[in-house]
């Protein structure tokens, strides 16, 4: 079945490039096929891998492209790559289905799947090259998305929408520029660019010197994308500016490019290095949770409150990487699945909102959602109770597992148990931002003026019913996607994670 | 037996006056001028190091008493006085054409490709 | 200070006075005599120091050709015969002139000085004969030697193509007629 | 046989609630009451069960969360005490779902619209999670249930989000019992780094045999007990209950009286084994449940809103079960199952939970009557309405513990277990057996104050049943002189319990054999609560039948406000917390973005300077190139 | 090993002709022009007759390529020492071994030659057909001349092994071109011409004190000889003469490349040109200027290392920099296109700051810069191919504005696509794939040699340059009211839009050719 992965990359980007040429209205549901046999490869190479075991690479397929550089086409999926790609083929098809309705526009189809084919390629890419390559192919078509079709009635116009998108793309090239410094010193210094054969060799062959560098410029180049609390401040204005469709991409695949790089690249490859890097990482990541929740407690515009919630969900999954423990990896893992799906399900109701409001501001959403608007209104609260980390719902856990693997990490040293207390505080912040959203738009007695916008139609729903329920079974049902982390976790960390 | 500072020094001097000569004249054919004097400069220098045995300074150890039969030094002064001509050659027909065309030699007259010229400095619609 | 050593250093003298002066002079025509006094003098410079084709050349080409064409140049730009104050460019570019001047000059003299410190040599008098740089240019050098000919070739033809005589008023971009005619 | 009934009694009401929500209007009255009377009926099959073949420690329900070295085993047990404790909640609970069926008839105005089936939806939730925290045998899965509690309590509470008052106490009700789950949850992360398990037995037993360090376990106690605090409304997070009562009544009766409050204790219970081995975190409990016994009776005394005057009380009560856990430590147990020594204080819950219930949907009756809670508007119910006034006496009797109601009886074993505590020589047993009594006297007190107020009080505020509707009721326009049948038939249900649970104690249940009732205290206690009641009952001899007025007026506004914590707490953490929140925002906007945006202005800057140097002069360029030659040999000089 | 040809002249070395033939086939293609221009001027005959002399000259490289035995010629082993009876002034001892008396090849066909040659001759041929509608080629003759001219010193820049050659063929590649500039003889052209004139005779004279100080110190010419006597630890004195003597030689040709200090004639040459020209300098002038450098540093100076790596570094870094910042402020789009000729040259020239002094060290630094020249003249050419094609429709001509790019997608989807497809491939973001792998080329030896700061900057510049590419980009896109006219596509236009086209799809895809030039020895 070597066949598979370069399927799964190959068929959405070809999919890119024939959409542009054929007419709108066939374009979007050819759009929504071409996602749909994506998502069935996807289900297929994860039924594959997980036959074969998670704990190893699986469906590996090698051909060599630059033999100078040593970079080759090298494919293979694992436990730590299986569910991410589900997730990417999944969100694909609900942004392609939701574009057939609103707005069909052939070449945002094509940006998206232009999108969703590069994020395929960086999860299943196992040469750090082909990763930077994939990794970097993203850039272009979200920058596109967020420049053409972004939101022009912010104040400021068009110059703010442009600014919004070239600020996303040079703040994110500038950190993977610096990030391919790093990864050429990798390369430079350990010869090969295999993943698989870096992940064996654990760092070694590498001074600590050597891999605290290269470890701090990939750390940074990927923690631009994550985004990490220094590095965040593209992510508001490009989620504001993005239309729903590139909010959902932006949020629900994007950010996880950069944790799935810190997962499959920093950890494995440079461990010691990433010890020296780790008590920095978890510091960023727990004032991130607490900077970006204070941030929402006082932010007027709804998606950007999203966009900033996002950054404080991101500081958990970064937090379960810095400390570089069985159960932190786990839970960022976790985290990082369930952020996607809630992040995704948030756009999207916030979107239908802001269609039907010309306005995302909550002054303007207004008070009494739940009479008005009351199916748009439950899946508002039940993305915002997600969002706030309540146990029974996908995001709990990963928050759990993180603060768990905080407490318990060497690589944070002194620092591990502050750190999860913080972290632990700051889901109390969540909550009191989110109450804040429910109490100022869902609950209240209804305007009169805004009586008659139209509750969310049949087929917004149909989009929004997955994520629905992949929030509620991921948060009763744990065991499953746990158990397709745990083996490939163990081989991640140095020692097999000696910490218990 | 002759001292070779005497020519370097002249060659030094002859390259300062040549490099004033090109930058301190406002008008084309005598910045000319200054480059052939730059140019003349280095044939000197050529021409005192030709006049080494073989091997220039590195050779000076080996106390070579015969010179280089391939004479490098003086070859390539003949050559630097062709090429010297050729440019001269080319650079005046395009002062006399800078002439006609703007009907003055005067360097700090035609400056309209500079970036501060209006031509390029309209600001984008 | 031999023979020679007291040639040199007089004919190194003018030389360097009259680049001097003709860089710095305020009438055009003097400043093209003066530089044929200067390229006269290293053509001297060149004999003493045992490279007589050189000389010959030096002769030949620049004092003959190049400076004839300079002043050509001169006399069809209507430079003022008069002494002008407009030769020279603005102050500050003046003032950059010198201090590039000296610092030129300076790095040169100084590493030269550096390394020749009192090193004397036995000239060869016939190492310059036309025999030898004869046998030189034809042996070791021809292939600079066809180059050069496709240089003074091109330069030429560039030359002659850049002069061709201009329409009274030339709009960029107007094309001329096959044969170059005036409209 | 018991899993399945224990299973049963919580994906009932799940179910019932899921359907509720989604089949809309019409159906979902029936889905939530079938729902409930499903889950009580389960729950009765289990005490029966657990009583005949034996508690069942551990069954799977959610499958199994493996990470690293430790699993997480979502399970579910099930025994007596949980047994119980779902009798009791699905009782309360269909109740409710009952009582609601009336309450909340009819769509209401379209300024306040009832929401019926949300409403009856999110109760039936709140059934099934707290079924859920009953059964649970894991921390996690017990936090699950836990905190699901809290969401429904907070979409209850806000049921009524038109007015301002019921969102603000929605939220504040949340938050608090948010920041107590901060400890829950970082007790468990520490279990699972120090025990590497989270199933509860097993913490139990590890305990026991003190395999897990001693530090471990009791930072994990005083983080639980944090959680507990916030979940049962104990000192100092006690702020949210009282204006928790925005809700609708039922949710009041049945949320903030029987069950969720008291799953604080149940969970101290469950965990008692552990919390053995640190009598430190039982200490501090104890003195958290004294102060807030003594606290809340106090305030209690001097509401002016009748259901702020039951949930004081209710935070008073709840201290008592909490006070009773807490001495456990000090109290020798001959052999058997540890976790009897919290027997006293599980009874009391469930007596608690009995005769709070009927109170609560009591004063939901009289509420429905009056049309308002306080206390002012109410009086001559025992003329008006004299079975409602009676079932209401009922409760207040059990309330104040006068033999032989069915508080007594658990008050008793409380005061006993912190007799004997006392007598064992801790400072714990004295403190808690002196906030004890002194309680009883406080609770006879309002207790017999609230009976004066509502049921003597003034001439009749409305006609006598049956009357003509000629006279129109005067200044209560919104009033219902008729209670629907559906509203009384719980209280009737409720009254049985609160009368009767004297006889529980002579049941074989063997986790009785934990408490023994001490005559000596018995009588005292019941003498004190006669002469609280008493006292009370004859404040209108003095004219008010309020016998607050008797206090000097500054106490009694200290004690109405609570001693004033609540703006203590909103100055100390409120304000800062959003203080910090615009400076934040500020800072992000005006320091963190500053950097980003400061590199278009600087570029473009260093652009035009640059731009400056093309002069368009050739011998300007030719000045650059000659120096530059320089510059570059010297530095090459330098170099070598 | 000679081959013979003349062998008539006495003592005159057989000439390797096939080694030549990459610089004798424009020359003949020249002399030609001139033939055809003195009987009968036809202007398809002309075009046709240049662009057979570079293609003869490319099948030239390419047959060498194949062949690949090294062929070195115009040597001087042997020739005095083996011509009987002639007496030399004075005859050699015979105790002197060829090696000991500075004697070399003054042209050798290696992997840098043929590598340089290529790249050359393509940008040359895309030069050629954009020059023949484009704008400055009525006087077909001379144009065609000048530019054959130019690629052959270009060519036999590449090959050049001492000296003499080099400043002959610099010269070569440089004197046409000016002539070229000219050639519209207009106002605009003079001014440009003078600009280039002035700063290239400032850079000859800088180059001959240069050599002369390299002579002074070695002795020799030939580069093979030079490198020898400097790496045999020479004494204090020479060290210091002969870095002087590399320092001006390299300022000699900087102006070339166009590095910072010596720039500033390219914004100003490149406006006042004719667009195709201009083209010609960006990519055939640039090629030239870096194999000369390749040349000169890589296989004269390695010794000297120490000394002109930083500084090429510094170099870099200042042309990245400069050249970025000032073309963000750019509007013109020929200025701008200059400005990012300027910062690419720093890209360029980024590896050889880090060549190590070891020979391979210096062979992969200089593999690297050919790899990075050559995804940039390819991708150079296919942005000046579209910008010539706006020129020949706008209004504004070659002055016209990136204004005049609103909306192309719309009209011409397929030209805006391959000006989005280079401009990617030019920033070094996928899809312009080429463009990644050149810059990853670049960056490798530097990282290598954990030049941080030098990276830190090259990574910085990235962003930089990624602004005003996508800014252009985001033009193309945009949408438009006026309408633009459809283009009449010009053959020649054509095959230039669609072979550079073709060449950044193939280089993208088949980036081997990127990252595998001069797999051995440096020669």
């Amino acid at each position: 079945m070597s066949w598979l992965l370069p399927a799964l990359v190959l068929v959405p980007f070809a999919g890119a490039l024939v959409l542009p040429g054929l007419p709108d209205r066939f374009a979007v549901r050819a759009g929504v096929g071409v996602a749909l046999v994506t998502l069935a490869l996807a289900v297929l190479a994860t039924y594959e891998t997980g036959t074969t075991g998670f704990g190893r690479m699986q469906l590996e397929v090698r051909t060599d492209w630059v033999p100078a550089l040593g970079l080759q086409a090298h494919l293979g999926m694992d436990g730590v790559s299986a569910p991410l790609v589900l997730l990417t083929g999944l969100l694909s098809v609900l942004v392609c289905l939701y574009l057939t309705r609103v707005g069909p526009d052939r070449n945002l189809v094509a940006c998206v799947l232009a999108v969703t084919g590069g994020s395929l390629a960086t999860f299943t890419a196992l040469d750090l090259l082909l990763f930077f390559i994939a990794f970097e192919t993203v850039l272009i078509p979200m920058w596109l998305v967020i420049r053409i079709w972004g939101d022009t009635t912010q104040p400021g116009g068009t110059a703010t929408r442009n600014d919004a998108a070239s600020r996303f793309v040079l703040y994110t090239a500038t950190g993977s520029a610096l990030m391919l410094l790093g990864i050429i010193l990798v390369i430079a210094r350990t010869g090969t660019s295999d993943l698989t054969e870096l992940i064996e060799r654990g760092g070694a062959g590498m001074s600590v010197t050597t891999q605290t560098v290269a470890a701090g410029l990939i750390v940074l180049g990927l923690a631009v994308k994550t985004p990490m609390w220094p590095l965040h401040t593209w992510l508001p204005p490009a989620h504001t500016i993005a239309p729903t469709a590139g909010s959902v991409l932006l949020a629900g695949i994007l950010l996880k490019l950069g944790t799935y790089g810190l997962v499959r690249v920093a950890v494995p490859v440079l461990p010691a290095g990433l010890q020296n890097v780790a008590p920095w990482l978890g510091g960023f990541a727990v004032v991130g949770i607490v900077w970006a929740g204070l941030a929402c407690l006082t932010e007027r515009d709804l998606k950007r409150l999203v966009a900033l919630s996002s950054v404080a969900h991101m500081g958990f999954v970064l937090l379960g990487v810095a400390s570089m423990t069985p159960t932190g990896l786990q839970g960022a893992l976790y985290a990082n699945i369930a952020h996607g799906v809630v992040s995704a399900l948030l756009f999207f109701v916030v979107g239908a909102l802001k269609d039907r409001h010309h306005s995302a501001d909550l002054s303007v959403l207004g008070p009494g959602l739940r009479d008005r608007l009351p199916r748009l209104g439950w899946l508002l609260t039940l993305g915002a109770v997600a969002g706030l980390g309540l146990p029974g719902l996908a995001v709990f856990w990963g928050e759990l597992l993180a603060i768990a693997g905080a407490w318990q990490s060497s690589a944070l040293g002194a620092l591990d148990r502050p750190y999860a207390v913080i972290a632990a505080v700051g889901t109390a912040i969540a909550a009191a931002y989110w109450l804040r959203v429910l109490r100022l738009i869902w609950q209240g007695t209804p305007p009169a003026d805004q009586a008659g916008l139209p509750d969310a139609t049949h087929h917004e729903t149909v989009v929004v019913l997955p994520l629905v329920v992949a929030t509620v079974v991921l948060g009763l049902l744990p065991g499953p996607l746990l158990s397709t982390t745990a083996g490939v976790v163990r081989l991640l960390l140095p020692g097999g994670g000696v910490v218990p | 037996m002759i001292h070779l500072l005497g020519p370097a020094v002249l060659a030094a001097a002859l390259a300062g006056i040549g490099v004033y000569g090109i930058l301190a004249r406002r008008n084309a054919v005598l910045v000319l001028i200054g480059a052939e004097l730059l140019l003349n400069a280095a044939n000197v220098l050529l021409v005192t190091a030709s006049a080494l045995p073989a091997g220039g300074l590195a050779g000076l150890e080996h106390s070579q008493t015969y010179h280089d039969p391939l004479i490098p030094g003086q070859v390539m002064t003949i050559f630097v006085i062709t090429v010297a001509a050729a440019e001269i050659g080319l650079g005046l027909a395009i002062v006399l054409l800078l002439f006609r065309a703007r009907g003055t030699v005067e360097l700090t007259a035609v400056r309209e490709l500079g970036e501060a010229s209006p031509r390029h400095t309209e600001t984008p619609s | 200070m031999s023979g020679p050593d007291l040639l040199l250093t007089a004919l190194a003298l003018l030389a360097a006075a009259s680049g001097l002066l003709a860089v710095t002079g305020s009438r055009v025509v003097h400043c093209a005599l003066w530089l044929v006094v200067s390229l006269g003098a290293l053509a001297g410079v060149y004999l003493v120091l045992g490279a007589e084709v050189v000389a010959l050349v030096q002769l030949l080409v620049y004092v003959g050709a190049v400076v004839v064409l300079v002043i050509f140049a001169l006399m069809l730009t209507r430079a003022p015969v008069e002494p002008s104050d407009r030769l020279d460019a603005p102050k500050g570019q003046k003032l950059a002139a010198v201090v590039a001047g000296i610092s030129v000059g300076g790095i040169l003299a100084g590493t030269l000085i550096y390394a020749l410190q009192d090193l004397t040599v036995k000239v060869q008098g016939e190492q310059g004969s036309a025999r030898n740089i004869g046998r030189a240019v034809f042996s070791g050098w021809l292939l600079p030697f066809e180059l050069l000919s496709v240089l003074l070739l091109a330069a030429l033809v560039a030359a002659i193509a850049v002069s061709r005589h201009l329409p009274a008023e030339k709009r960029p971009g107007q094309s001329l007629t096959e044969d170059g005619g005036v409209q | 046989m018991t899993e399945s009934a224990a299973i049963l009694s919580i994906v009932l009401p799940a179910a019932s609630a899921m359907l509720g929500l989604l089949m809309g209007r019409d159906w979902a009255r029936d889905w939530a009451v079938l729902g409930s009377l499903g889950a009580l009926v389960a729950a009765i099959a289990e005490l029966v069960l657990v009583g005949t073949d034996g508690p069942v420690t551990a069954f799977g329900f959610l499958g199994r969360a493996q990470l690293g070295g430790t699993t997480i085993d979502l399970a579910l047990r099930s025994d007596q005490l949980s047994a119980a404790v779902a009798v009791l909640v699905a009782l309360v609970a269909f109740c409710v779902q009952i009582y609601s069926t009336a309450y909340l008839a009819g769509e209401g105005t379209p300024d306040a619209p009832t929401r019926y089936p949300a409403y009856a939806a999110t109760v039936s939730l709140f059934t099934a999670a707290m079924m859920l925290v009953v059964h649970s045998a894991d921390l996690v899965l017990l936090l699950i249930g836990w905190e699901v509690m809290g969401l429904a309590s907070y979409l209850l509470v806000g049921h009524h989000s038109e007015r301002a008052s019921a969102r603000a106490a929605a939220a504040k009700a949340f938050l608090v019992t948010r920041v107590g789950d901060i400890g829950v949850v970082l007790a468990v992360v520490v279990l699972i780094a120090g025990a590497g398990t989270t199933s509860i037995s097993d913490l139990n037993r590890a305990a026991t045999e003190n395999e897990i360090g001693h530090g471990t376990v009791l930072t994990a106690g005083l983080l639980l007990l944090a959680g507990v605090v916030g979940k049962s409304a104990q000192f100092p997070l006690h702020i949210w209950l009282p204006d928790a009562m925005e809700g609708p009544t039922p949710v009041s009766a049945l949320i903030h009286a029987a069950t969720m409050v008291a799953a604080g204790v149940f969970l101290m219970a469950r965990l008692l084994p552990l919390y053995l081995t640190v009598p430190g975190a039982l200490q501090t409990g104890a003195v958290l449940a004294s102060i807030s016994m003594v606290g809340a009776a106090l305030a209690a005394l001097a509401q002016t809103d009748l259901k702020r005057l039951l949930a004081y009380s209710t935070i008073s009560q709840v201290a008592y079960m909490l006070g009773a856990v807490c001495v456990a430590s000090d109290r020798e147990l001959g052999s058997g199952d540890p976790t009897a020594l919290a027997a006293p204080g599980v009874l009391h819950l469930l007596s608690h939970g009995a005769f709070k219930a009927l109170l609560f949907l009591a004063a939901g009756c009289i509420v429905h009557i009056v049309g308002s809670t306080a206390l002012a508007d109410m009086g001559g119910l025992w003329r008006t309405h004299r079975s409602l006034a009676v079932l209401f006496g009922i409760g207040l009797l059990g309330l104040a513990g006068i033999p032989p109601f069915g508080g007594f009886w658990s008050k008793e074993a409380v005061l006993s277990a912190a007799d004997e505590a006392a007598h064992a020589g801790t400072w714990v047993g004295w403190t808690v057996l002196v906030a004890g009594v002194l309680t009883i006297v406080l609770t006879g007190l309002y207790a017999g104050r609230a009976w004066a107020i509502v049921a003597m009080g003034r001439d009749p505020v409305l006609p006598a049943v049956g009357d003509a509707e000629t006279e129109e009721p005067h200044e209560n326009p919104h009033g219902h002189s008729q209670v629907p049948v559906a509203m009384m038939l719980p209280l009737y249900l409720l009254a049985i319990p609160t009368v009767a649970f004297g006889l529980v104690l002579l049941t074989p249940f063997d986790l009785l054999h934990g408490v023994e009732i001490q005559p000596g205290t018995a009588i005292t206690g019941a003498l004190l609560a006669l002469s609280g009641v008493g006292w009370a009952v004859s404040a209108p001899r003095l004219g008010t039948p309020d016998i607050a007025v008797a206090l000097p007026v500054r106490a009694r506004a200290l004690l109405e406000n609570a001693f004033y914590f609540d703006a203590v707490i909103r100055a100390l953490v409120v304000r800062p917390v959003l203080g910090l929140a615009r400076t934040v925002q500020m800072l992000e906007r005006d320091v963190v973005d500053a950097y980003v945006r400061a590199v278009r202005p600087t570029t473009e800057i260093a652009g035009t300077v640059l731009r400056r140097t093309q002069t368009g002069l050739a011998t300007g360029y030719a000045v650059w190139v000659l120096v530059g030659a320089v510059v570059l040999t010297v530095a090459g000089m330098v170099l070598v | 090993m000679l081959t013979d040809i003349t062998g008539t002249l006495t003592g005159v070395p057989r000439i390797d002709a096939v080694a030549l033939l990459p610089v004798i086939a424009p020359v003949v293609a020249l002399l030609l022009v001139l033939l055809i221009d003195a009987v009968r001027p036809v202007k398809p005959l002309l075009n046709l007759v240049t662009l057979a002399g570079l293609l003869t000259a490319a099948g030239g490289v390419a047959y060498l390529a194949l062949e690949g035995t090294e062929r070195s010629t115009a040597c001087s082993i042997g020739v005095v020492v083996g011509t009987a009876g002639l007496s030399g002034p004075s005859p050699l001892p015979e105790s002197l071994s060829p090696s000991d008396v500075g004697f070399g090849c003054s042209y050798l066909v290696s992997d840098l030659t043929l590598t340089g040659q290529a790249i050359v001759l393509v940008a040359a041929i895309g030069c050629l057909l954009l020059a023949l509608d484009g704008p400055g080629a009525e006087d077909r003759t001379a144009h065609h001349t000048l530019l054959l001219a130019t690629v052959a010193g270009a060519t036999a820049l590449a090959g050049a092994r001492d000296l003499a050659t080099l400043t002959v063929a610099l010269e070569t590649a440089t004197l046409p071109a000016i002539g070229l500039i000219a050639l519209r003889r207009d106002a605009q052209g003079a001014q440009a011409a003078v600009t280039l004139l002035l700063t290239a005779i400032a850079s000859l004279g800088l180059l001959l004190l240069g050599i002369g100080l390299l002579f002074l110190a070695t002795g020799s010419l030939y580069l093979s000889r030079i490198a020898d006597v400097l790496a045999s630890d020479p004494d204090e004195k020479v060290l210091v003469v002969a870095v002087a003597g590399a320092m001006f030689a390299l300022a000699g040709i900087g102006f070339k490349i166009s590095l910072v200090p010596f720039h500033q004639w390219t914004p100003d040459t490149y406006a006042g040109a004719p667009l195709p020209v201009a083209a010609l300098l960006s990519t055939v002038s640039k090629a030239a200027g870096l194999t000369a450098a390749a040349v000169l540093l890589g296989i004269g100076l390695p010794a000297l290392h120490d000394a002109w790596a930083p500084l090429i570094g510094v170099l870099a870094a200042l042309t990245m920099t400069a050249g970025n910042l000032v073309a963000l402020r750019q509007q013109v789009a020929v200025r701008l296109l200059a400005w990012s000729t300027v910062a690419q040259a720093g890209w360029v020239v980024l590896p050889l700051a880090a060549s190590g002094t070891t020979r391979d060290g210096v062979r992969e630094a200089v593999a690297a810069s050919l790899g990075y020249l050559l995804a940039y003249v390819v991708a150079g050419l296919a942005v000046f191919a579209v910008v010539v094609l706006v020129a020949r429709h706008h209004r504004a001509g070659e002055e016209h504005t990136l204004e005049a790019y609103r909306g192309l997608a719309r009209t011409e989807p397929v030209a805006s696509a391959v000006l989005a497809f280079a401009l990617a491939c030019l920033a070094g973001l996928p899809p312009g794939v080429m463009g990644l792998i050149a810059k990853v080329v670049a960056l490798r030896p530097v990282v290598d040699a954990q030049l941080w700061p030098l990276a830190v900057v090259a990574a910085l510049n990235v962003a930089l340059a990624l602004a005003y590419y996508l800014r252009w980009t985001a033009l193309l896109l945009a949408t438009t009211d006026q309408a633009t006219p459809r283009w009449r596509l010009r053959p020649a236009e054509g095959i230039v839009l669609g072979g550079a086209a073709a060449g950044c799809v193939g280089l993208s895809i088949g980036a081997g050719t990127i990252a595998g030039l001069l797999p051995d020895l440096l020669r």
